[in-house]
């Protein structure tokens, strides 16, 4: 059964909820009375559900089987973490109650910033950025803050062509010229073309580490000693950061800046794009720059949230000015602060440990049958990637990634990064057991066998989706981005007409 | 380790097919000297479901929960009832633990709920077009200045006085980095909004008036007035919603003349959760604006067969493609927010929505008329939705503390909001739903009466 | 993907908890301690949560479409029943705390208590009963006990023929022989045979009303009138008290005790196959004899718990004893009375005649093609009963199910009632809507059509279910009822032996 | 109203197609006289979401939950820590709202569940076979009793006197109207169960001895002797475990000789809930055995393409076949809590088991200690669990009550249990769980040192 559109099965005089009908008369909307249809159809509770329900099950989800997408770091999502999300003292809460009627929340959030602080060795970490690219903004924004309170306009900002798009579209954001770092042939920063780029010119490098060739950048501190040395700022994309958690510290390797997706390292769900949480933890050169509100270790060892109320108090003035309008992804800290204390420092260790042991036994399972460009370039981190070489002629990635489909799977990410040809990055994470990744593999050579022999039914997977082959060209030719009513048959009253002019 | 699902057996079977000798080694690129050596000193080790769940709900009683006290804070984030279907859906696995839809043969669930929710908003603002979901209301706000700038390729924005707080400080600080002029009036406790002052700013450099509806202080400005002078200067009118359920009792700002309109969506499925994750609304009455807008769309399609079928589209202004060229560097939308918004409008219905929006509005026009017969304190409003502002004669900030104490979180006041501004303390902003009693509303009328004796 | 048995993924030294390794040292078992392995398999919570939500996924359930079981009433299950539930004042309370700490918990039991008896019009209500069928036994042993103690050892109950199979089975466990009573042949009892059959040696007459035909009883009240003069007393199966709830009170009726499934009346989720609850309510005569603990409405009106503590100050010191070992189901008592304070006296009125018009809408909607025996008997109540005349000879009610299946829906009650020939019993219940109606009995036309037609290709649907047709017979005939380990391979360790001696 | 989605039009249209002038007509076969023409006169009417949460919350907050205590009830239903993805699974639609798998190809779920619950069950109380679950431990006890009969066609129960009353009472009141004999001991406060008593009572009439393991003491029987002395006569040895984790501790039952297991699954996986649902686990350790079981059945099979399924079998011994000569009127099962109890076993696996087990020994054991050193206390048992039986040398049932008072939840009082019994008022039952930390200990000991001095 296909599920229809909510516009098509629902009408406007349908409601599911019970609440009493306006009794009319005066009011104080100031002549702003809606006296227009909005054209909003409603459905009774037991449709809500049905629709909901039926169209939950066009999706995959982690819940339902492996979700290999290199970067992304799909993992299990514990129910401890949404229980505790919902504890009336987290969920019904105000951001603007008086202080002392939210103690509470406040310690999830200065307990959450303690673990993020001492597991980079950074100074401190600015709470609010709401997700990974609004982190990445914040962490530019503190160093162009500190460059500027030191009277330097410096223009440029480095980047790897192996890095997120976020990267170069954040510096560009906040000002900045982007311009490329090459990398070696074995998946790395190119040290040497790096030190002769940077410059007075030079504001930050943008190193994403381990990258998005899944390896970890051996120089890396020798890159931001480079760095530092010619007055510039090394800004971390913290987007791997689940595979080196508890095994080695960013604030060692001298990163100044670097963000932390929640979602991805420490768990908290991905619901279908969102929302995410990117708290950006600070070196001590940047750390009086971070937004409000923003948390710092103060002398005594403790930590603590400081607000435009108590800048003055915590000497924060210096702070570049504020990001959002409320505290942050509170929801996503509770849920991150309980995954953080359920695996412990010795738990967080073991996960880094599991997601690269689970990458490099992908690797090897497969680098006969798949090539792996950097697979000479030593072991992996928490993710393999392969490329195209090696396919027949007319089949690709794409084609590749939609056969898993109908083995069960959900494809890996394809195409990113895009220094390989037809890029595939799988990431297991460590929440796959031994047996799914077995599982996977013989599911994964199958398709790949099909793809280097031509097998030509690839080209039109998947067959056994919800839905074959979509057509995204057509959908961005001719864009339909709202429902709108048919043209009613002779007779048939239709729903309002869509709002607006 | 729960989570883990390795075994020890597992790990070197795993450790003899990869041929490393160890776990270490397969960290051999990280410098030895920057390898942590064991687990960080000083964390405290892995704890039970029981152990964990007993610490976050002692931190979680040392709040007061709103349904513990009479609750009347609002400012931009205001607490409904949310249906515990709406609950129920958003926990469903293959909507929570689902990705970005980046491969629709297999998220059409995903799709299509974002297709419809794309679709419930655009008819609510009144308008063409509205995107999949933002951070929150203040960062769509500052988005919209932005895709303002690029439309109309100027750099200076007006904002009304009456814009929040919180978000005027967001824009303003994205444009100390992007170097756009900011005008910004200060704001007056009038019972109207300043709308002439607010147009003798307009002038031809301008790319857009920034205007809230109803505003910071719960007044309903006609912005029809508004828009026909920034349109006539070449500029848009970017009107800011914080209450979507107002909208369900006043004219939609698309209907009013707003070229794009942004707000907070977390009154409608979301709940108050401290501050986020919320759910920032984008929509633009102009079709041609389109692919100027940030964020991510979803349109419909049809696959091989011929089947309707819905994929993120016009992904060529976002920065997995454009990189550096991108309309915004944003890359997550608020996708379960989203959902929970949309199946809570779905349940509401226009129906449920208008009652929804009266029954709020009734319950604040008592809570305002209660509150004016007291002695010392008068309602500034002559127009307002489910918020208004009244003034008590003395510092506000210390009379809010001081109800707190005795479990009346009474509302927001203006000192917090505006610490630096003069003529405000005095003001309190008192927001009533439909959540709050009449009992409430007598609570705090008389504990206020208390305390201002 | 098939997702296989817990006990071919599971490892025993595999655990989806974190406890601490015990100890070891002395202990107080006594000698008794455990020697030999259990054999348990285990997962790991990301396992776990994946192994159930695949599995969930090879059912059917109301959330996902119509389910028109007759008799059964699968109706929406409201989630605010879920919340309330789970609320901890009532999840996390010991039966046996003092009575002082659970006032609020007495009081849902005392409301739903007073709701049952005004709804049905009796006296008092039996709260303990666990399911329909407890109910059922329940209120026969109050007959019994009544008889009992006025020394009347009647040895005959009588129940029709197409009662519900724990009818007579609940007779005859309560220790009474079990006899037939005819039905006319529009579907109700036949008054004047039951007439004559009643005699001092009739304890009671087991009525269905609505009854299994989906017919009122219209002689209801002459039938208990009747009864009554014998000396006998009237029990009421009230699984379909749903189609007359707020409509008619079977108090005024002159029953003497009748079960409500809560699960049907009150919506409290089936959750396949249970917890059911059954609370009994009775009238005056029987109302003395009812068991503990057990809720009376005193002379002022108010309605009190009475157990064995405080029976003598009720009065109620006859209590025939005690069905099961605490209150009852509660966790069924809180999510009834949320679903009946929300409906209100109005609402469950309207709950009885859209499940009345719905399945009257069904019945006129289908009876052209298929054959309605007691269609000329008046409007049906909440269910439409059909059987298989005009099949064509090979097809049987049977095909035309596993046929629906196909068409994405839960098929209809098969072969029950006994009296009609290959009966299909649908039941819609109020809260489909329309639309959902008309697309099943399009459907349900499409596959009846194929039926008459002997579209032989029904005989082996389902065609698109998880399974084809599975194999009962050999079920029955080589019953495998617990898993066991296939022989291992040389060399292979096996899991543990299965249990016991 | 929220949950009925007809509308008026509808409704209209509806009579239309039936030919009826109104709904009434509908329910003309009902006789006037008793037809109520209104909703039932002084009852509510219809009330929002809101409101009903209200109002509920209410009245769950008028009850003293066990995590705001210091907690130590026991006596047949144990406070265990469930997992959070426990509730998450059972709350999954598909499981909550389907129906009894009477039509297996879309039943799998929950039926290759029951198939693996009911493995998980015979393999923890060492038996051959179990069944897909009964209403609650005292239920099945009684449905055992009821089996011995079927089996060795004899009807006389012999019940031990350390069985739980309310299971003792279960069973006298339906053997008075199956016109069984039961013969039950009475207890005695003695460190050991009186094994010699209760072997001396088995007769040649004798059906079946009941057993408690551990008993309502807390007191750990050895079985085997028993069930030597109840083979010999010819009858059954029926074990009764109130408490699953045990078994993670101690050798089952059927290992020592039971023929019939049953008891409360409820530790594992269910929660308190005030006393229901709960979950009645049935298994025998004689494949003979299984034809003239209770319940329902769930077993393995194949499907018409030979792929393995499961279906419910051997109905023919229920109602809906057999009607007056089934084994049981048993029509329901606990389904939801069986698969509750399932996930939860799951997740524990047998180390988990193990561990849970002995964390609650260690704990009860530590309790134990703490309690006998007090003056005026002392603990009865030589052998326990995680539950022991305390005198402290005056009525205990007051003594608890004074205790709740002040938030500790003491324990059970033998007198509350055994109203009518001699010289058991100043015992006082005591559970302990891994739920229990050693500060509530401290609290328990220290609160009723103060209520005893």
């Amino acid at each position: 059964l296909e599920e229809p559109l909510l516009f098509e099965i629902g009408q406007t005089d349908t409601t599911g909820v019970d609440l009493p009908e306006p009794a009319g008369g005066p009011n104080r909307l100031g002549g702003m009375d809606r006296s227009e249809a909005i054209g909003l159809p409603g459905l009774s509770e037991p449709e809500t559900v049905r629709h909901y329900t039926r169209l939950s099950r066009q999706n995959y989800g982690i819940d339902l089987g492996f979700f290999p997408l290199g970067s992304c770091t799909m993992k299990h999502n514990p129910r401890l973490n949404e229980k505790v999300a919902r504890m009336p003292g987290f969920a019904d809460v105000h951001p603007l109650q008086p202080v002392d009627t939210v103690r509470g929340a406040l310690e999830v959030v200065n307990e959450l910033a303690n673990w993020l602080i001492d597991l980079t060795g950074m100074h401190g970490v600015a709470m609010s950025p709401k997700a990974g690219a609004h982190g990445e903004l914040c962490g530019i924004l503190c160093i162009r803050a500190a460059l500027e309170a030191r009277g330097d306009a410096r223009k440029v900002v480095l980047v790897p062509e192996s890095a997120h798009g976020t990267n170069p579209a954040t510096a560009a954001f906040a000002g900045y010229e982007v311009e490329d770092i090459p990398a070696t042939s074995e998946g790395r920063v190119d040290l040497e073309a790096l030190k002769a780029r940077l410059g007075p010119d030079v504001a930050a490098v943008m190193i994403t580490n381990p990258n998005t060739c899944g390896l970890f950048e051996r120089d890396m501190k020798a890159i931001s000693d480079a760095v530092h040395a010619a007055g510039g700022f090394v800004y971390c994309d913290g987007a791997n950061f689940n595979a080196i958690v508890g095994k080695v510290r960013p604030g060692d390797l001298g990163v100044d800046a670097m963000h932390i997706n929640l979602h991805k390292t420490f768990s908290t769900p991905h619901g279908g794009g969102g929302p995410g949480s990117g708290p950006v933890v600070l070196s001590e050169a940047l750390a009086p720059f971070g937004p409000l509100p923003y948390v710092v270790r103060t002398d005594d060892g403790s930590v603590q949230l400081v607000e435009e109320e108590n800048a003055a108090e915590f000497r924060h003035t210096e702070a570049f000015g504020r990001m959002t309008a409320f505290h942050g992804q509170m929801g996503m800290f509770t849920r991150a602060l309980t995954y953080i204390l359920s695996h412990g420092a010795d738990g967080l260790k073991q996960v880094a440990e599991d997601a690269v042991l689970n990458a490099n036994y992908l690797l090897r399972s497969l680098d006969d049958l798949l090539d792996a460009p950097f697979g000479p370039s030593g072991p992996c981190m928490h993710e393999a990637l392969f490329s195209d070489e090696g396919f027949a002629q007319d089949i690709s990635t794409l084609d590749l990634a939609k056969g898993l489909i109908d083995e069960g799977y959900h494809p890996m990410t394809m195409y990113f990064p895009l220094v390989v040809h037809g890029a595939m990055l799988i990431e297991p994470t460590e929440t796959e057991s031994k047996a799914a990744l077995d599982q996977f593999v013989s599911a994964l050579r199958s398709v790949a066998e099909r793809a280097r022999a031509g097998d030509e039914s690839l080209k039109t997977a998947p067959h056994y989706a919800p839905r074959r082959r979509l057509d995204e060209t057509l959908a961005a030719r001719k864009p339909v981005l709202a429902y709108q009513e048919p043209v009613a048959p002779s007779g048939q009253p239709t729903m309002s007409e869509q709002g607006g002019r | 380790m729960r989570y883990l699902p390795l075994t020890d057996t597992d790990r070197s079977e795993m450790l003899a097919v990869i041929g490393a000798p160890d776990v270490d080694a397969l960290f051999a690129d990280v410098p030895e000297e920057a390898r942590l050596t064991g687990p960080i000193h000083g964390l405290p080790m892995h704890a039970s479901e029981m152990a964990v769940e007993k610490h976050m709900r002692k931190l979680s009683k040392k709040n007061l929960a709103a349904a513990d006290a009479a609750f009347f804070i609002g400012a931009g984030a205001y607490r409904h009832h949310v249906p515990a279907s709406v609950d129920h859906i958003i926990q469903r696995g293959e909507f929570l633990t689902a990705y970005t839809p980046y491969q629709p043969e297999i998220a059409q669930g995903t799709l299509q709920m974002l297709f419809e929710f794309q679709s419930q908003v655009a008819r609510l603002y009144g308008c063409h077009v509205a995107n999949a979901s933002m951070y929150d209301g203040s960062t769509a706000c500052w988005e919209a200045v932005a895709m303002a700038g690029r439309v109309t390729r100027k750099k200076r924005a007006v904002l009304s006085g009456a814009l929040h707080p919180h978000y005027a400080e967001v824009v303003k600080t994205m444009a100390k980095f992007t170097e756009d002029e900011i005008a910004h009036a200060k704001l007056a406790l009038q019972p109207q909004p300043d709308n002439d002052g607010l147009i003798s700013r307009i002038d031809d450099q301008t790319s857009c008036v920034v205007v809230q509806y109803p505003d910071i202080l719960g007044r309903l400005p006609d912005l029809r007035q508004i828009a026909d002078a920034a349109h006539e200067k070449g500029a848009l009118l970017i009107v800011v919603n914080t209450e979507p359920v107002a909208l369900g009792a006043i004219t939609s700002p698309g209907e009013l003349g707003a070229d794009i309109v942004v707000g907070e969506g977390q009154s409608i499925g979301v709940g108050l959760q401290f501050g986020g994750p919320y759910l920032g609304l984008f929509a633009v009455t102009n079709q041609k604006h389109v692919r100027q807008m940030p964020g991510r769309l979803c349109g419909e399609t049809v696959d091989a067969e011929g089947k309707r079928g819905f994929v993120l589209t016009l992904s060529t202004r976002e920065q997995h493609i454009r990189r550096e060229k991108a309309t915004s560097n944003i890359c997550t939308n608020s996708g379960l927010c989203a959902l929970a918004f949309s199946v809570h409008m779905t349940l509401l219905g226009e129906k449920g929505l208008r009652q929804l929006a009266m029954e709020n509005h009734r319950l604040a026009c008592i809570a305002a008329d209660r509150l004016a017969k007291m002695p010392g304190v008068s309602v500034l409003n002559e127009s307002f939705f489910n918020e208004f502002t009244i003034r008590i004669g003395r510092d506000a900030r210390e009379v809010v503390r001081t109800l707190a104490d005795k479990g009346v979180l009474a509302g927001v006041s203006l000192g917090r909001l505006f610490p630096d501004a003069d003529g405000l303390a005095d003001g309190l902003l008192v927001a009533v739903t439909e959540t709050t009693s009449e009992e409430d509303i007598e609570t705090l009328a008389s504990t206020l009466e208390e305390v201002l004796s």
